[in-house]
């Protein structure tokens, strides 16, 4: 391999959102015509660092980054995804940016049609020449050449298997004529198995030409089979820069996940817990960028169940679907009841809450006051806080009660706020999901689901969130399913994690179990010897 | 000024261009298919000096002829400023006169006295403002000023 | 996969079409007209109302449904035509100096109509509904206020007795049918006004050719999909205003075709009703309102004016009242509107719940691995 | 001080200029010898009028299906109520309640059909809703040609079919709420005491149905159905609700509208009526999706008083009648205003 100057390296970025330090100190190099495995849980910093080569405006207005970033040996610093594009650097995300209802050419080509100057262009610009249909196509099937794959140059995207949008993306990207390097983000998340062993040959295909890549994704053995070099990243620092050769999928999940704080001090008190509260069996939901394919399994009474796994895996999905806010299937008993799904209403009436991870979409009516947020579904399902006149012909809201209810709830989560009447807009991210909580305690739910609830909040207030976890589970015995992609939270708190992959559960383990375990589990791999649930 | 690159400099004149044309174009349009009322009146000079004609027929330009007697008053549209007026009264062995006139752009009417031109009285062909409401109304007053007695008398049907 | 002909789909994309087509079926017997007067009355609005109606087109290729703010196009016409008539230029002169006149004034118009949609996007057509109303109000302080007395307007016969202000209605006899008769050619017993065919005609080799431009491609990528248009570079704000910039236009035009086959025009009341009629025909040719062709404009105005020209009488026959006739033509022609959004919408979310069935998990697609 | 400015941005430029006007019309009236207590009556007459009508927006507002331009669907049930009324012969007190009375089922079965209709339809509702209310004002023109009614009063002199195009209330139920307890002060100052207490009632009751457990889940699912969904309410049941309240609520608008009116309306009368409803509620302060009782008192109060207000103040001033041109643009220009703000949902 030539080693001449690297295409692009790296040198000190550090980057820190609001004072959460997201990159620290990342350096690595990538030479010409090499591909490049880039691994680490979601969080690690690789969608950050992605965004400070791409130069995307979400890194200039949090205050820019330090450190340089060097292409072809000069310093570059893009002040927009377009700059990027010219200086040949291309990017292929996961969800598809492709227009559904034009052929395979006119995409690849998007925005850079060949054009054929016509009178009406010298007077009102370069817009008004007409597209060069031919060349467009020659171009098209150039590049689909490049990648070495079969694809019909007019056939619409609308019409074409998911495999193909990838490639069309890719070829999109690579139709530029001066691409040097590009950038692929879990390109084979949704590709079927087959589909995934002809794109890794098209990049190699495309490495062999010259062009550099770097390769995002969790399927470990995928990493293996077709990167020169894996860097992993955790908690925005690189803890590991090796050549390929040698590597097994083992080594990776252990740098992945493999904290440096030794834990064989900590105390982990396993709870013997008769009697089963919850059992779910080959349960399906269709949750958009979080399906679940089929999974079953059952939590006991009084315990803390947790739920792991990467981003865009499934685990979000479990919750969503039992509480019925997604098409769902299978079968979910609540203490041998079975629970009808795609009903939110009948989960709610079995007494199960949930505290969803999207606060500001699902989880908070962000224009009203607090003791609406608070007392809103327990009104509805429970009918609480409501004043009957006339024979129960009329419920009014009674506002004495939903203040109370609120004030209580100030006071046991410690929330901040000037108020039940001040607007949950105005409340800090923590004190938010603070009042989620309330809302979902207000149902005194025998089964409460718990999602990400710890994301976007300050260090405080999450451990106060995880107290009040506990302290509800002990002291009111409250079951919970905790749903989070923060391993260690998970491990602190929970009696058993179960790892979510591919809308399957991969592996259920005590919080005790060695971390490589958890990463094996994440990376889809078995783990030797499994505890059974 | 910023050195233009040729192209910019050629599309910008090119604009230009366009933009003159569009005017000379409108101008063009306004000239040609501006249209005029030709007034053609046939009644005798009030001191005497010419006759009305007894019986004559007018065309102008190409249009459909129309007969005259006197006191009579018919209008011709035509588009464009120059004109041929030919008139031809209807006396045994009479001459038909054939005349040009132009009509000023600005000019919406022009009043042509055929009496006047037979005559040989100049000007036969003048600008002619239509009275608006309110003048004509102030034009009958007048009227009637000068001769109260008169309208008390016609009791008009 | 051959594109099986599937008779049910074809009912169902066209179901609009369908049911115009067994009414007015019904309808034209019953009205007891002579097929040799239907055909010319259809000639004649064919030349009439066509290229009002091609003025939509642009604004949905670009996504951004039926323009019921061409009205504002209209207008401009409206306004091009007065000065026409005020300064007296005759025949086919005085139509294309109202056309250069209303040029400019469509095109703020439309620049303004476009920046204005730019911010209620997802809900452009009762936006731009709305905008029709408020700049009609804005054209009766023009026309009915300033002109005569802030704008110089020459002839006395066009202004209101007070001294300013047009009449409400506007003698076009200086201009009347003069597109219509320029190459009036008569074939057996019908008369048919080619200059306006040939103008037409124009438009359309106009719109053929636009859709293979730079600028027509890019339009039809943001009315596909702006989020994806936008991230490949293309100018979406720009793009969508130069859509509607062009309709206006054509809409200025298409009502002063219009207007010079009428012979009059009612100066405040002639534009209300462009929008509705042009968006019910293009509805009724079978157009949606994210795809329409230039058959449907053709369709559409042959469909909704024979039903125009038919309703009335066949009214009169079955229930001795014409009113009811022209009641039922426009309960229709509201109706055809209504229906064609409302399966166009349902069948968007239909749409879109096929697609999500597709990457069912469990059962349905047994999953991979 | 910033609460202030805070609710000075929240309420807006437009309304603040349209609510100086109306001060500026009523302080300048008196200057152009334009009788003050006249002007105070008209203003009421219409206000009670009118509220109704603006009221039977709220409904859908709240619940997320935007501003209502399908009111005359209501309308038309309110139509069909009081010429069955008057087919009965009911009179006065019994004429009006009749009227009431025979119109809500029909407007509880228009409005549920339009809901189900509208709840299938998402995006460009407002669109839609617009042209069903034509389609359905335009169809129902026929029936009033054909329907059997007899009653002379009401049916064409010489054909003895088919209704007039505006059918006197004399003799049944005209001005029925507003003599009641009128209040007279001076010879031309008439305060319609019973229209304004029984648009206080409506208001009142509709204020009340908003603080009921189903009011507290349609203003959820208009300001944020996925969480509405998420605390076991069903959007689709709401909006449906919210449809059939409005549709009703708009039918005993016109029935309120008509009896000050004197005269019931019918053919291609109620076209146009829901824009100046619409206008009415945005002056007052209402968003896209956000409608409150006050919004409607205060918006019907100054949309009515301008459309009194300037025929007489703004002609002798400026000796034109500029009145109609001012009407549209101020009642155009709030609607456009609302629809182009970006919905205030924070996300």
């Amino acid at each position: 391999m030539s080693n001449e100057s690297p295409l692009l390296s790296f040198e000190g970025i550090t980057k820190d959102f609001y004072g959460t330090v997201v990159l620290k100190d990342v350096s690595f190099t990538l030479g010409r015509g090499r591909i490049l495995g880039l691994v680490g849980e979601n969080g690690a910093g690789k969608t950050t660092l992605m965004s400070v080569l791409f130069g995307m405006p979400v890194i200039s207005e949090t205050g820019g980054f330090s450190g340089t970033v060097k292409l072809d040996g000069q310093a570059v610093s893009f002040r927009s995804p377009f700059d990027a594009l010219d200086a040949g650097i291309g990017m292929v995300h996961q969800e598809f940016s492709l227009i559904p209802g034009f052929t395979t050419t006119e995409n690849i080509v998007l925005n850079r049609e060949s054009l054929k100057a016509g009178p009406a262009v010298e007077v009102f610009g370069e817009r008004l020449s007409v597209l060069d249909r031919p060349k467009m196509r020659a171009r098209a099937e150039a590049a689909i050449g490049r990648l070495g794959v079969k694809l019909d140059p007019e056939m619409l995207v609308s019409e074409m298997p998911v495999g193909h949008k990838q490639f069309t993306e890719i070829a999109r990207e690579i139709n530029r004529d001066n691409v040097r390097l590009l950038v692929l983000d879990e390109p084979t998340a949704v590709l079927t198995e087959s589909e995934a062993e002809v794109l890794l040959s098209a990049l190699r295909n495309l490495a062999a030409q010259g062009i550099s890549i770097i390769f995002i994704s969790h399927r470990l053995h995928e990493v293996l089979s077709i990167c020169d070099r894996i860097v992993t990243l955790r908690d925005g620092r690189v803890v590991k820069d090796t050549d390929a050769k040698g590597v097994t999928v083992a080594d990776v999940a252990s740098w992945m996940v493999g904290r440096d704080v030794d834990d064989s001090g900590r105390k982990f008190d396993a709870r013997k817990l008769p009697g089963a509260a919850l059992e779910v069996e080959n349960l399906w939901v269709d949750m958009p960028g979080e399906t679940v394919r089929d999974v079953s399994f059952s939590v006991r009474e009084g315990e803390i169940f947790g739920i792991g796994g990467l981003a865009g895996q499934g685990k979000l999905g479990i919750p969503n679907g039992i509480m019925g806010l997604y098409p769902a299937g299978g079968t979910v008993r609540l203490h041998g009841k079975t629970v009808t799904l795609d009903a939110p209403r009948a989960a709610l009436d079995a007494g199960m809450a949930f505290v969803s991870e999207d606060r500001r979409g699902v989880g908070l009516l962000l224009d009203e006051s607090l003791d609406w947020n608070i007392a809103f579904t327990a009104m509805q399902v429970k009918g609480e806080y409501l004043k009957t006149y006339l024979g129960g012909l009329v419920r009014l809201r009674d506002e004495k009660a939903m203040r109370a209810l609120t004030e209580e709830y100030v006071k046991l989560l410690d929330i901040k706020c000037t108020g039940p009447k001040q607007k949950a807009k105005e409340l800090s991210g923590g004190n938010q999901q603070k009042i989620c909580l309330a809302k979902a305690f207000a149902l005194k739910p025998t089964v409460l689901f718990v999602s990400e609830p710890t994301r976007g909040i300050d260090v405080g207030a999450k451990a106060l969130v995880l107290d009040n976890l506990r302290h509800y589970n002990r002291d009111f015995g409250t079951t919970i399913v905790m749903v989070s992609s923060e391993l260690e939270e998970l491990r602190s708190i929970c009696d058993r994690i179960a790892i979510v992959d591919e809308g399957r559960i991969a592996g259920i383990l005590p919080p005790s179990a060695p971390i490589s375990d958890f990463g094996l589990l994440m990376a889809g791999q078995k783990v030797p010897e499994e505890v059974q649930p | 000024m910023s050195k233009l690159d040729p192209k910019k400099a050629r599309r910008w004149a090119i604009r230009a261009a366009l933009g003159l044309l569009y005017v000379v174009l409108a101008v063009a349009l306004f000239v040609t298919g501006r249209g005029h009322t030709i007034l053609v009146d046939n009644k005798a000079d009030p001191a005497g000096a010419f006759p009305a004609l007894k019986a004559a027929v007018v065309s102008v330009d190409r249009q459909k002829p129309m007969e005259f007697y006197p006191g009579d008053r018919d209008k011709f549209i035509v588009k464009g400023q120059r004109h041929v007026l030919r008139v031809k009264p209807l006396a045994p062995g009479a001459q038909e006169k054939v005349v040009e006139f132009r009509v000023p752009l600005k000019e919406d009417m022009t009043l042509v006295s055929i009496s006047k031109l037979m005559a040989g009285v100049e000007p036969w062909y003048e600008p002619f403002t239509a009275p608006t409401a309110q003048e004509r109304a102030a034009e009958r007053a007048a009227a009637d000023l000068e001769n109260p007695v008169e309208t008390f008398g016609s009791f008009s049907p | 996969m051959s594109k099986t002909f599937d008779v049910r789909k074809l009912l169902a994309d066209n179901l609009v079409v369908v049911i115009f087509l067994v009414i007015t079926a019904f309808a034209v017997p019953v009205s007891g007209l002579s097929a040799q007067f239907i055909i010319q009355e259809l000639l004649t609005r064919i030349g009439r109302n066509a290229f009002l109606v091609f003025s939509l087109l642009l604004p949905i290729m670009a996504g951004m449904g039926i323009n019921f703010g061409m009205v504002l196009g209209a207008m401009a016409g409206e306004i091009g035509l007065i000065v026409a008539v005020d300064w007296g230029i005759l025949g086919v002169n005085g139509l294309a100096l109202a056309a250069l006149v209303g040029m400019p004034v469509a095109v703020i118009l439309g620049w303004l109509a476009g920046e204005v949609l730019n911010r209620a996007k997802g809900r452009e057509m009762v936006t731009g509904y709305i905008l029709g109303f408020f700049m009609d109000g804005v054209y009766q302080l023009i026309v009915l206020y300033m002109m005569g007395s802030i704008i110089p307007i020459r002839s006395p016969a066009i202004t209101l007795s007070r001294g300013y202000g047009i009449r409400n209605t506007l003698g076009l006899d200086s201009v009347r049918q003069s597109l219509d008769t320029l190459l009036a050619v008569r074939i057996g017993p019908y008369v048919l006004p080619m200059a306006t065919y040939i103008v037409i005609a124009f438009l359309c080799l106009f719109i053929l050719w636009f859709r293979r431009t730079k600028l027509g491609q890019d339009m039809r990528a943001i009315g596909q999909d702006q989020g994806v248009s936008h991230s490949a570079g293309i100018a979406v704000e720009r793009t969508r205003i130069i859509a509607i910039v062009i309709s206006t236009v054509l809409a200025m035009i298409g009502q002063i075709i219009f207007l010079q086959n009428m012979g009059n025009m009612a100066t405040y009341n002639a534009h209300k009703q462009t929008g509705f009629f042009a968006a019910a025909a293009l509805l009724v040719g079978g157009a949606s309102v994210s795809k329409a062709t230039i058959p449907n404009v053709f369709v559409g105005v042959v469909l909704l004016h024979l039903m125009y020209i038919v309703m009335p009488r066949a009214g009169a026959q079955l229930f001795g009242q014409a009113q009811i006739g022209e009641f039922f033509r426009d309960a229709l022609s509201y109706a055809a509107i209504a229906m064609a959004l409302v399966i166009y919408a349902w069948r968007k979310r239909a749409n879109a719940e096929k697609a999500r069935a597709g990457l069912r998990g469990g059962q349905a697609a047994g999953g991979a691995k | 001080m910033n609460r202030l400015k805070q609710a000075v941005i929240d309420f807006g430029w437009p309304r603040i200029i349209i609510f100086l006007f109306v001060v500026a019309l009523f302080i300048g009236a008196p200057f152009v010898n334009v009788r003050v207590d006249s002007s105070f009556t008209d203003v009421f007459n219409r206000f009670g009028q009118n509220a109704v009508l603006v009221l039977a927006l709220v409904p859908m507002v709240q619940a997320g299906c935007g501003l209502n331009f399908g009111l005359p669907v209501g309308i038309i049930a309110g139509l069909l109520g009081s010429t069955l009324a008057m087919e009965f012969g009911l009179v006065g007190w019994a004429g009006f309640l009749g009227a009431i009375g025979l119109a809500i089922p029909f407007a509880a079965a228009f409005g549920f059909a339009y809901g189900v209709l509208l709840n299938k339809v998402k995006g460009e509702e407002m669109t839609i809703a617009m042209y069903v209310g034509f389609s359905i004002v335009t169809f129902f023109a026929i029936l009033w040609l054909l329907l059997p009614y007899s009653s002379p009063n009401m049916v064409w002199g010489y054909a003895g079919r088919g209704l007039r195009t505006t059918i006197t209330l004399e003799g049944y139920w005209g001005r029925i709420l507003n003599d009641f307890l009128a209040v007279r002060i001076g010879e031309n100052f008439q305060f319609p005491t019973g229209m304004i207490l029984f648009v206080i009632l409506l208001t009142v009751l509709t204020g009340i149905f908003f603080r009921s457990k189903t009011g507290t889940a349609m203003t959820a699912v208009g300001s944020n159905p996925d969480f509405a969904r998420a605390g076991g309410v069903s959007a689709d049941r709401m909006r449906l609700t919210s449809v059939v309240l409005s549709t009703v609520i708009g039918a005993v608008g016109i029935l309120v509208y008509q009896q000050s009116f004197g005269f019931i309306q019918i053919y291609n009368a109620p076209l146009f009526m829901a824009f100046p409803a619409v206008a009415a509620l945005l002056i007052g302060g209402a968003s896209v999706n956000k409608a409150s009782m006050l919004n409607v008192i205060v918006g019907t109060f100054l949309f009515q008083s301008i459309l009194t207000m300037t025929p007489s103040v703004i002609n002798s001033v400026l000796q034109t009648d500029m009145s109609e041109v001012i009407r549209i643009l101020i009642s155009n220009g709030m609607i456009l205003y609302a629809l182009t703000r970006k919905t205030k949902v924070t996300k």
